[in-house]
């Protein structure tokens, strides 16, 4: 087992691997920038050292200072958190060269999974289904042909476009055409380019991830999936596990299908695999994760699993702790995440500053991750996460009430947070009769208290 | 801190004028009298500082972080004080038999090598900012430094 | 806030300027003594007050509680609260055809009946404990009161 | 159900009841005195009463005050909590003569279970062992029969000591006489009366108690034991579920023992039967604790079961939620409670006082119940409980070790407390390998840090 780990990241994340690494018996060591001397993270771990200035890039992005942080205190393992490093497969190679740990996979398996096309290419290889779609279209014929196969709706997307710009969606084969020359139009208006592809069009789909755990001596086991629908612009922004989309059926039928996959593709250590389920209960991979999620935290509630323990265990070449049973393997009870945030609840817009009140929820059931306390500054360098509060019940709906309780009495003061907002989207009549899909957040309207 | 004052007229002024103080010091009460010449600060020890410290005083049992300057920084009039750019070894000579690049008492010139921050194998040169005498230096030969932590204390000239 | 001063010409505006330090400056409390020249600045560091505040916000959208004086309570020279010593409801008579014990203006002496404070079906006779004039009454008729709420604001004589 | 509660008590169990009913979606009244005006349970709550000043016996023993604060709140159920009112069964009496629901048994059965010598004969009734002992000896002759019935080795105790005075322990039969004539002796000097009693004497005994629960249509069960052995005089500090004392089978054997008494005296609502654990691995009943119990969470986190929503829910007159499923019922995993209290470590002397600084603990597994906040006064009226720090894990070395970190994280400054104390009792040895007896804290020595 590892004697040193260092935690190559700040905020929630690197408390939650502190506390691991604590439970663990392996010291720790906190790496900040000169604008985190006093964040919990610095305060809370065996050792610090400050890396760089305030700006991410040359501190928690900064590679060499980070290799040299742990070369001065003699730390024989890297965390990397989610974010910042934790998929940068230069950095894990780094790690490895310099005779450290990188608690992750390796750099290979991390370009492999880490990269969407080879990802998709691995993922079809093992008999995971993607989204039906072409590659650039030369001609109408070739567009036609295409979208016969993939069947209607399509969505045209523009290859220089992103963020849902220079789509235009096709329900019916007539309007195909014209429809391909008003996006060609549009794409080369907008972006400078008129190629464009075609992808089936999911009316309502939902994001369920599966959390992955593999070892290195060839056991793997998928240990349960979570709903992540509800998103802003890619954002997530509540978690629950499991989701009530899947019957048990489909959960052990998407389970086999992911631990066969990951089995092929070698995988060690924790990882996410990211589909999109559609209204006929199609499952449809999108791409991985090769790290721990920000989510991570409502699968442990309902498998029991600790997955940052198993992650540093599974690091340092144990055995996985567990296994899916064949089968047999269910979620107990419902949890779900919300992401408190330094955020303007109207126009989403950072809001760092001092935190000049704060209470925590608690009680029965409750969970809280977070590294902000009464005093502390919100810094406005980095990410808005201030807290993640994950509670968990014999099922959904009481679960939805626990966390409408937990959301009632948490008080932060002196910044701008998302509080409101989530006590609303609990209440949301979609929400709490689980009507969810990716685009539940365009419908969702905020209203000012 | 003292506080003096001139006139009772102006009493406003050192309203404003205490205020910035209070908040500067992050005092919790300023008390002044003028007849008696009675003076009283008040700084609450609660509250967010206090309980970093007791993080700290708890978790963190010997290897408490040292202040963390961002860069050359001039404290008083003419000391500065050359801190390093990089997480790394310290070394005041280029080799183990190699005389320290400079000593407390060296007079140094902008741009000439104070001594070496070892990162990921690589020795980087640390050149000194200003033109001064040596008069401390703050790191041990050999050992680890932050980012930020000062090595030499250089009274400029 | 507290501010004392001597001269009432110029008061409220000094009242109006303190009360802007205050703002401006995020202070807690500005004491401020003219003739001695006695000043007094606190500034709260902690927020606990502010939380509370806070959770009520929050927590109690409609039913804040009023606050609880534990006894009759004289907070300016000659004007006294009387205060429910019970939980129960208020009734300013004996009963619903009958006139009310006392009211504005009515001058009271030191033991007279006020009013009737029930709890647990037995009618509790509270009496005044000053002699005076009743200048407002604070509780509703058939109201609940709580302990330690004012019920009558009496002007002593 | 009911449409509204009012609950008579304050602080951390205050709290606990106020999240019950928010999440059954009952309204909640608090009442509070003087000194409570700022507490959380008084901003919280849906409602809140002041009844009376600071004094615990003006306010929350003030029986009229809460009743007339039910009255004019129109709540129709009332939860005492623990402590105060909670076992005062002409209180319960009161709550059903003015038509309020009182969240516990009825008023006859607290008299019977409540009362220490009914209690006894009850469950001697219902074929469970108390401590074999006897009633105040007239001759020699009787107490050296008795001694021989009882067996070796006994203990003479003062029929007007207490709290360990005028005790005398008696391992040889030959000694049994002139340790009589002793003890006779000191009881008369010390208290002013010879009387004196035989018990057996336990060694090392464990303090085991079985939580109860009861519905009104003749169902119960008793949902898993907790070890509750470190006490100092009576006052529980740490808490466990479940007992590593007990294999599977004592732990049926017990459970079984347990609800059959419990059927045949009729109890409803929660309870605790709490007992003594020998060497040899019997069971020697003590009391009965007739009302919800500050160590309810251990249970809470082994079973999933929340105990307080149970407590109301069986009020109102539902069934059972659970049945302990013909002894397949299992805890899940293991849970220590540490109680956290204002308190000098070395002295034990209160510190009531200004909170300056405050960092909860969090993460997975982590469960805090606390009323305090930074800024709060803790007032010198009441008990000195600040928060219930529970910890859950799958086994009791991880839970420990959660337990361990989870106290280095807690920060309470501007007062004393037993934060230190609870550190330094995780990690002593006898604790860690479960060597625990209602000895231990006389055996246990606290190091000023």
């Amino acid at each position: 087992m590892f004697k040193k780990v260092l935690i190559a990241n700040r905020g929630e994340i690197a408390l939650r691997v502190i506390r691991a690494c604590r439970e663990l018996g392996i010291a720790s060591v906190a790496v900040h920038s000169v604008a985190d001397t006093n964040a919990l993270h610095t305060r809370f771990a065996d050792e610090s050292v400050c890396i760089g200035p305030a700006s991410a890039a040359q501190s928690y992005l900064h590679i060499p200072a980070i290799i040299s942080a742990a070369e001065i205190t003699g730390a024989d393992a890297i965390h990397p958190g989610y974010g910042f490093l934790s998929e940068n497969a230069d950095f894990a190679e780094t790690c490895e060269k310099c005779g450290i740990a990188f608690i992750g996979p390796t750099a290979k398996l991390m370009r492999l999974m880490g990269g969407k096309i080879s990802a998709r290419a691995a993922m079809t290889a093992a008999g995971i289904p993607i989204l039906p779609g072409t590659g650039l279209l030369e001609t109408d014929q070739q567009a036609i042909s295409a979208a016969h196969e993939i069947g209607f709706p399509i969505i045209i997307k523009a290859s220089a476009g992103g963020g849902g710009r220079g789509m235009k969606i096709v329900r019916d084969a007539d309007k195909l055409i014209g429809q391909l020359e008003t996006a060609r139009a549009e794409a080369l208006a907008g972006f400078g380019s008129a190629a464009v592809y075609l992808e089936r069009y999911l009316e309502a789909p939902r994001h369920i991830e599966v959390q992955i755990v593999a070892d290195t001596h060839g056991n793997c086991a998928a240990v349960g999936e979570r709903e992540c629908s509800i998103q802003r612009r890619h954002q997530k922004l509540l978690e629950e596990a499991p989701s009530i989309a899947l019957s048990d059926i489909q959960r052990d039928e998407l389970r086999t299908l992911c631990e066969r996959a990951i089995a092929q593709v070698g995988y060690t250590n924790v990882g996410t695999l990211e589909f999109l389920l559609d209204e006929k209960g199609r499952f449809y991979f999108m791409e991985m994760n090769t790290r721990i999620q920000v989510e991570h935290t409502v699968t442990e509630m309902v498998t029991g699993l600790d997955l940052v323990r198993e992650q540093i265990n599974l690091a340092a070449g144990h055995r996985l702790s567990m296994t899916t049973d064949g089968g047999r393997f269910r979620p107990r009870g419902y949890a779900i995440e919300c992401r408190i945030n330094a955020e303007d609840p109207e126009t989403f817009a950072p809001s760092p500053g001092r935190i000049t009140a704060l209470n925590l929820p608690g009680g029965f059931g409750v969970r809280v991750d977070t590294h902000v306390y009464e005093g502390y500054v919100v810094p406005p360098h980095y990410d808005s996460l201030l807290a993640k509060l994950v509670v968990h019940a014999e099922d959904r709906p009481a679960a939805i009430r626990r966390m409408a309780r937990a959301l009632g009495e948490f008080v932060i003061e002196g910044i701008k947070t998302n509080l409101e907002f989530h006590r609303q989207l609990v209440r949301h009549p979609d929400f709490v009769s689980g009507k969810l899909d990716t685009h539940f957040m365009e419908r969702f309207q905020f209203v000012k208290p | 801190m003292k506080a003096k004052k001139k006139s009772a007229s102006s009493s406003m002024d050192d309203v404003e004028a205490l205020a910035k103080l209070l908040k500067k010091h992050e005092l919790s009460e300023i008390e002044l009298e003028r007849s008696g010449v009675r003076i009283r600060l008040r700084r609450d020890l609660g509250g967010a500082g206090h309980m970093v410290e007791g993080m700290q005083a708890m978790t963190l049992p010997a290897s408490a972080a040292p202040p963390a300057p961002t860069a050359t920084e001039v404290t008083d009039g003419n000391i500065s004080y050359i801190t390093s750019p990089f997480v790394g070894t310290f070394y005041r000579a280029s080799g183990p038999d190699t005389a320290p690049f400079v000593d407390v008492g060296t007079r140094v010139k902008k741009g000439q090598i104070l001594c070496i921050v070892e990162a990921m194998k690589l020795m980087n040169e640390i050149e000194s900012e200003v033109d001064g005498v040596i008069v401390q230096i703050l790191a041990q030969n050999g050992h680890a430094v932050e980012y930020g932590e000062p090595l030499y204390k250089v009274k400029q000239e």
